[in-house]
């Protein structure tokens, strides 16, 4: 009933704005999909969002709800542009690895803020990493301001770019993806080994009774802790992709929001690092879809585009909802047989 | 007038009240959503459109329809919350739509009402009044002598808000629901009609919040004009621990750093801006880490 | 509608990508505008893409107008001039302009012009339109602190020291956001409270705070634009516009003679792209002179004369 | 007593009703008939769909088949609200008081009125459990009262109610002696003023106390209806179970060791609104430490803090080797959300066999749950079941199994047996005399007196969270016992 008021409305909408809803659609997937360019721009958009998801997860399992992956973002690309910019041009073999590693230390130590918080005085976590966030945020503004400054001279703040090896090689694909998307690929090969291991169901446990998982010999600590790192590195590693791999310097974009739509994701996905992957594709294609929508159409605002999002939001969460739903049932259906059987 | 001067506290403090107002308003409807169990991360949203129903409102029967208005905008967008919520879809996921929904809705109505070349619309605002006997006063007067009536309207809805929750069955039955469904429903509470009707109150709120940013100083409608205040609204309540009086406290930590990182710029502090900008976030912060250590040493003991 | 079929057949197609809305009566109306006009004329055929705020969300839309084959893709929008180039080299043929700050000026290639505008020469414009309504103290009102910002308020306070060299000045205050109206209207407010008669600021998304608080304190304002709110109307003396039709006007010219190489577009005072607009008679600056419009003429074929210099602005400063 | 059920008709009543969950028949064609001024009540072994009976009255569940009769006319009750504005009160097994409400609060959420008369209620309450012989603690959140004093505060707020029908589902559970007797002797009189009560419990000897009529549920159907008094224990136990159960062994002769457990003047404030005060315990190997007390007057942190759950803040704890808890309540212990392996297979989780390659080996967790069902008869033996889905007895089987399983070195047990049947609970003492036997200092927790009695070597009690006697079993006297409990010993 959801989806049929939902995009019943979306349909007046549209309506409204001079066009319909087969043209929208075939729009969307145009631009999302339509050409192989437009598919690999959707995978690029994917890319970080798999990770932050993946590492939002990864502290979601643990029972708290990571919100900060915007800053930690932030915070890894500044590392990585400070190491790297600090060491000067090396060889990339050695600058995409200290660019990795500096971005995932950034994001690591800036969600440690909220899990220490959490650890010593029960610092509700949701908010300190919201908190944290716009600190990160006007941490960046100062920096490019003054320390990270252009030196060439832009209208808007922006880092000198970084140099050439220090930059992510493309794939030989049509479209931006860059070669750690390949790396992303691994993760989530790990991330999907982790999913079924043991400890990762002890993580479960500390989430929902903690002194059972305590008696197992992990402790709150070293679960709070390590889940935070975790979730952070991953964050910051996905700054460094931005960074290095996308932007090619540093500018107050630089998180365009993908920590936030990370979260989204990795709800979305119900934590599975494959549901993730899927979520990440069709949360990338709202966006990729958009542009698609609006060369279809012509007319549509980009506002309405924002609409079609969140409408596309809603009915891929129903969608989801009813899978789910009719998996149960008839997973109840064939034990049901074989009980009478 | 220096930093330490009474002057500047006053305009401080003013400021503070009325950037404080929205805030409270959005918190207090999320204090009763949160009570009864679930988030939104759409309230950002639900603002947004109604701070453009407050402006049309205002525009076609004057500012207190116009706040009317964005009460129903904002109960219009909780009854979406409240659909998605009984379709099954996590609240995280329901609230981001949310947000996409207010800010795409809004802004398609305002590019279609305010095409370009067209002037804005300016509208008649909310009054503001003077608290008798307080304004007088010297020195401090001042900050009595403009308030706005959302103002009053906010503080006011806190205790309504803290009453109800309290002293009502109603409002028992909102928190039987957040604190366990399945009890609730023993106990013979309509789990997801309280559920429902708590989203449409938050979304009121929400919207009434909203109206507050357009009507209470501005008269006109931009379309970034919500500037994060839903996502603060709901740290302020996660602040005041769902407390209805809490969130008016917590809404003033929130604001007066707010307030001062403005008008601190106004004097020689050698201060970054952006430090100045980061204030209110890092007073909330320490204050927050002070305040939670405190509570843990309150109970001695740790559990495991 | 942003859309609409071309009159002539062969009209050039043109493809405008903003960072921000069409009718924000600020920075990207100005961009969105300067072609519009030539789409009313129908002389172009234009899609005009709004609020695209991340460069890198900017770049597969660049690649995708280039790719559906329009002959001109705009980016609208100070961050976008990277993703631009890269997208550019990709596309030899197609053509392309950036916008930047001074440094995209050196960047131009074959296919990519660039634009950018003397900000410190808008300030100093509008400073001087402030400083002859003899309003004193001023105070500016902005939104974050950005170098193409800190370069016109500069420029700002040179025109306001030689329209009228009385004139106190307050420092800025920046609300750290270019849409937040409430903050902006706060700001003004305070400003005013402590003496403010002036207030100075640019027609961004915030701007109708400014106006109100303006309004009902009964100040005036300069920056603002008269599409800002009415009651910006009501006490706006004026502002200084970027006009894109002359520039663009060459644009379209040397695309159609294919002629189009690595123009690098400035806007500026002495090629009347930059130029006093909305100019009011309010009644919150009685003092403003009637003959404005000859004194800009005169400060602006001065400067052109190189009689008058604007002092540039230097980052960090 | 007799007569009265020929000539009253029934207020509520199923009639053929059948319920299956996925894969269990709940109830098959149950009748089960309520007449007013009756106490009727309801047998059966964990699992033989008692609880499921009670929510289909409530209206929480709706049947298959069958019907639901109200006044004699069928009904539909879609939602418990239907039900209670019938007249229905329930006391569920698995608790029903929002944590965050007081009692009062909880009293109010089903109150006409829209406005919270707090005053009035709290009156009605505390004449409601003055009348039952009960004592509560009315302003306090519901979450820091034990398990016992929320069944007491369940059963004032139903008494105060004032509900024409009402269904008690094992409201004794974790009661001891003197608060049952109150209660029942208000249950009486409840039903000599017309009310019709359905009561739940797996205490034969409360029957006879209270009770009119007996109904035996097994495996979903009855097998057993008629009058009390023309019943007798081995009659109801054979329709219960199909046969008698094997009488508790006597206590055996064990070896007492080294101090495994000891509490040095510890102090600590737990979730429970007494804190524990400068208690200093010992148990050793062998031994067994039974702790009684009026509920709620520290024990629960007592046991949290015996099994290292809650850091005291003063004193210290030590405990050596592997130490078993079995929580108060049993949720605490359990992951109601998950399958029932995952809770099965918490406490040996780290051993090698139930990874490969660090992934969890979940064929392995299944077969160990099936086996551990196997031997505590947990029921349906699926390890796939929510663990929340499993009948009450049957969560704490799995729970007390899983605990005592593998001879632990110290045994915290705060009332092992709550929520059992007759036979689950002989089971069950025989495993904790076992445990002892085989050396682990177990300390015993218990509302039941009796249990404690028959199983501990010594006692302390507990009152006003310090320790206000103690003694050995042999000295076991039940007046002292009674006094210490009340406060009164010095
Ligand atoms: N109002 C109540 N009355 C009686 N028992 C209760 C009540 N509330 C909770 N309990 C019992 O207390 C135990 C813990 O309940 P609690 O609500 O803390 O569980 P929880 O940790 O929230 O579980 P979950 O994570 O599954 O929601 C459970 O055994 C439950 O049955
Ligand atoms: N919601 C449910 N989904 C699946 N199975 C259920 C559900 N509720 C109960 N059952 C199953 O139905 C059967 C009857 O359960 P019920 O709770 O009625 O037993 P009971 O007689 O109350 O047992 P106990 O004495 O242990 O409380 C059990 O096997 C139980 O696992
Ligand atoms: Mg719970
Ligand atoms: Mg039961």
């Amino acid at each position: 009933m959801v989806t049929a008021c939902v995009v019943l409305g979306m349909a007046l909408l549209v309506a409204f704005a001079g066009s319909d809803v087969p043209v929208v659609l075939a729009g969307w997937w145009r631009g999302a999909f339509g050409t192989p360019y437009n598919a690999v721009q959707t995978l690029s958009y994917a890319t970080p969002l798999v990770l932050v998801a993946l590492g939002v997860s990864v502290a979601l399992r643990a029972g708290m709800v990571m919100v900060g992956a915007e800053g930690q973002m932030i915070v890894g690309a500044v590392f990585a542009t400070v190491v790297l910019h600090g060491v000067g041009p090396v060889h990339s073999l050695l600058a995409l690895p200290l660019g990795a590693l500096a971005g995932m230390a950034g994001g690591g130590l800036w969600s440690l803020l909220s899990g220490v918080l959490l650890l010593r005085w029960r610092v509700n976590e949701i908010l300190s990493a919201l908190l944290a966030d716009y600190l990160a945020i006007e941490l960046l503004a100062y920096l490019l301001r003054t320390a990270l400054r252009d030196p060439g001279g832009a209208a808007t703040p922006q880092s000198a770019p970084l140099f050439e090896e220090a930059l992510i090689p493309r794939l030989p694909v049509p479209g931006r993806l860059h070669v750690a998307a390949l790396v992303v690929l691994g993760i989530v090969l790990v991330a999907l080994w982790w999913h079924h291991s043991r400890i990762a169901f002890i993580v479960d446990v500390h989430g929902q009774r903690p002194w059972l998982a305590a008696r197992l010999g992990v402790s709150p600590a070293s679960i709070v802790l390590s889940t935070t790192a975790v979730s952070g590195a991953a964050a910051g590693l996905a700054g460094w992709m931005q960074l290095a791999g996308v932007d090619g310097r540093l500018h107050p974009g630089i998180s365009a929001g993908i920590g936030f739509s990370g979260l989204v994701v990795a709800v979305l996905g119900r934590n599975h690092p494959v549901g993730i992957v899927v979520a990440a594709i069709a949360f990338a294609s709202l966006t990729t879809g958009a542009s698609g929508v609006q060369i279809a159409t012509g007319t549509i605002p980009a506002s309405i585009g924002t609409v079609a999002q969140a409408v596309l939001l809603l009915a891929v969460s129903v969608a989801v909802v009813l899978t789910r739903r009719n998996v149960a049932v008839r997973r109840a259906q064939r034990k049901d047989d074989r009980a009478v059987a | 007038m220096t930093v330490l001067s009474l002057d500047f506290w006053v305009l401080v403090l003013a400021g503070a009240l009325a950037s404080a107002t929205p805030i409270v308003l959005a918190g207090l409807g999320e204090t009763v959503l949160q009570r009864a169990g679930q988030f939104n991360l759409g309230i950002e949203g639900i603002m947004i459109c109604g701070a453009l129903a407050g402006v049309l409102g205002s525009a076609a029967a004057g500012p207190f329809a116009g706040a009317g208005f964005g009460v129903l905008a904002g109960v219009l967008l909780g009854f979406v919350f409240a659909l998605g919520c009984l379709a099954g879809i996590d609240v995280v996921l329901v609230g981001v739509a949310l947000t996409m929904l207010g800010v795409g809705v809004s802004t398609f109505v305002f590019q279609s009402w305010v095409p370009s070349g067209r002037t804005n619309l300016s509208v008649p605002t909310l009054p503001a009044m003077s608290v008798p006997g307080l304004s007088q006063l010297p020195g401090i007067g001042p900050l009595f002598s403009s308030i706005g009536v959302l103002t009053y309207a906010a503080g006011a809805l806190a205790v309504l808000t803290w009453w109800v929750l309290r002293w009502t069955r109603f409002g028992l039955r909102i928190r039987a629901v957040g604190d366990s469904p399945d009890v609730a429903a023993v106990r013979g509470v309509p789990v997801s009609r309280y559920r429902a009707v708590a989203a449409l109150i938050a979304g009121g709120f929400a919207g009434l919040a909203g109206a507050a940013l357009s009507l209470s100083a501005i008269g006109s409608f931009s379309p970034g004009m919500s500037g994060g205040r839903g996502f603060i609204a709901l740290a302020v309540v996660v602040v005041a621990r769902r407390a209805p009086l809490g969130v008016l406290a917590g809404a003033l930590l929130f604001a007066v750093p707010d307030s001062l990182g403005l008008l601190g710029q106004t004097r020689d502090t050698g201060l970054p801006v952006e430090a100045l900008h980061a204030l209110p976030y890092l007073v909330t912060f320490v204050v927050v880490c002070f305040e939670s250590r405190h509570r843990m040493r309150l109970r001695q003991d740790t559990a495991i | 509608t942003p859309d609409s079929r071309p009159d002539r057949p062969g009209a050039l197609r043109v493809a405008i990508v903003l960072a921000g809305l069409a009718n924000d009566s600020g920075f990207h109306q100005i961009g969105a505008d300067g072609v519009r006009k030539f789409q009313q004329d129908g002389e172009i055929e234009l899609q005009i893409r709004e609020s695209v705020i991340n460069p890198v969300d900017a770049e597969p839309v660049f690649r995708q107008y280039a790719a559906e084959g329009y002959d001109l893709v705009i980016g609208w929008g100070f961050s976008y001039a990277d993703a631009i180039f890269r997208t550019a080299k990709e596309f030899p043929d197609a053509h392309f302009l950036t916008t930047g700050g001074a440094d995209v000026a050196q960047k131009a290639t074959a296919n990519v012009a660039t634009w950018t505008y003397a900000a410190e020469e808008m300030g100093f414009l509008l400073g001087y339109i402030a400083g002859q309504s003899k309003l004193s103290p001023v105070a500016v009102v902005e939104g974050e602190k950005q170098p193409f910002v800190q370069a016109q308020w500069f420029g700002f306070s040179q025109g306001l020291r030689l329209a009228n060299p009385a004139a106190a000045e307050m420092p800025p205050i920046y609300t750290g956001s270019f849409e937040d109206a409430e903050k902006a209207n706060q700001a003004t407010a305070t400003r005013i409270r402590e003496g403010a008669r002036l207030i100075a600021a640019n027609a961004e998304g915030y701007a109708p705070g400014v106006a109100s608080a303006a309004k009902t304190a009964g100040v005036a304002t300069v920056g603002l634009a008269s599409t800002t709110s009415e009651a910006a109307r009501e006490v706006n003396i004026g502002r200084v516009r970027v006009d894109l039709v002359p520039l663009m006007r060459g644009v379209l010219d040397r695309l159609k003679s294919k002629s189009f190489a690595g123009q690098a577009l400035k806007s500026t005072l002495a090629n009347r792209s930059l130029v006093p607009s909305d100019i009011n008679k309010v009644a919150t600056a009685p003092d403003v002179p009637g003959d404005l419009d000859s004194r800009v003429d005169d400060l602006v074929s001065r400067l052109a004369a190189g009689k008058l210099a604007v002092e540039p602005w230097t980052p960090g400063r | 007593m007799d007569t009265r059920s020929m000539t009253t008709s029934p207020v509520v009543a199923l009639r053929a009703v059948s319920k299956r969950f996925a894969t269990v028949q709940a109830l098959g064609n149950v009748d089960l008939v309520l007449r007013p001024g009756e106490v009727h009540v309801l047998l059966g072994e964990n699992g033989a769909g008692k609880s499921t009976a009670t929510k289909i009255l409530a209206g929480l569940e709706t049947p298959d088949e069958g019907e639901v009769v109200v006044d004699g006319e069928p009904v539909a009750l879609r939602a418990r609200a239907d039900s209670i504005r019938r007249g229905v009160g329930l006391v569920a097994q698995a608790g029903s008081l929002a944590g965050e409400l007081t009692l009062v609060e909880n009293l109010l959420l089903s109150h006409s009125s829209w406005l919270a008369r707090r005053r009035a209620a709290a009156d009605s309450l505390r004449r409601a459990a003055d009348a039952a012989g009960i004592t509560l603690e009315l302003d306090v959140p519901a979450h820091a009262l034990g398990v016992a004093q929320r069944q007491l505060g369940e059963l004032a707020i139903a008494l105060a109610q004032g509900a024409r029908v009402l269904l008690l589902d094992e409201p004794t559970s974790s009661l001891g002696p003197h608060e049952v007797g109150g209660l029942f002797a208000r249950l009486r009189r409840l039903a000599e003023s017309g009310v019709a009560i359905l009561f739940i419990t797996h205490r034969l000897a409360e029957i006879r106390q209270v009770a009119d009529v007996a109904t035996v549920l097994s495996h979903g159907t009855v097998s057993l209806h008629g009058n009390v008094s023309e019943t007798d224990d081995a009659a109801l136990l054979r329709a219960m179970t199909g046969e008698l159960p094997s009488r508790t062994p006597d206590r055996p002769k064990r070896t007492v060791g080294p101090v495994l457990l000891r509490l040095d003047e510890v102090t600590a404030s737990g979730r429970e609104h007494v804190p524990l005060r400068e208690v200093s315990i010992e148990v050793r190997s062998g031994e067994i430490l039974g702790v009684l007390g009026v509920a709620g007057n520290g024990q629960r942190t007592l046991a949290d803090v015996a099994a290292g759950v809650l850091r005291p803040s003063r004193g210290s704890v030590r405990t050596t080797g592997d130490v078993a808890y079995v929580p108060e309540a049993r949720s605490e212990g359990l992951l109601p959300h998950m399958p029932a392996k995952r809770s099965a297979v918490l406490r040996r989780l780290t051993e090698p066999r139930f990874a490969r390659f660090g992934v969890l080996d979940d064929r392995a967790t299944g077969r160990f749950a099936k086996e551990l069902f196997d031997r505590h008869d947990v029921r349906p033996r699926d390890p796939e079941v929510p663990t929340g889905l499993l009948s009450g007895g049957n969560q704490q089987k799995l729970l007390v199994g899983r605990e005592l399983d593998g001879a632990p070195q110290v045994a915290v047990l705060h009332g092992p047996t709550q929520g059992l049947d007759v036979r689950a609970t002989d089971a069950v003492r025989a495993e904790i005399q076992r445990a002892a036997g085989e050396g682990a200092a177990v300390l015993l927790v218990s509302s039941d007196v009796d249990e404690v009695r028959g199983l501990a070597d010594r006692l302390i009690v507990l009152f006003d969270g310090r320790v206000a006697d103690q003694f050995d079993a042999a000295d076991f006297d039940a007046t002292r016992v009674g006094r210490a409990m009340a406060g009164l010993s010095t």
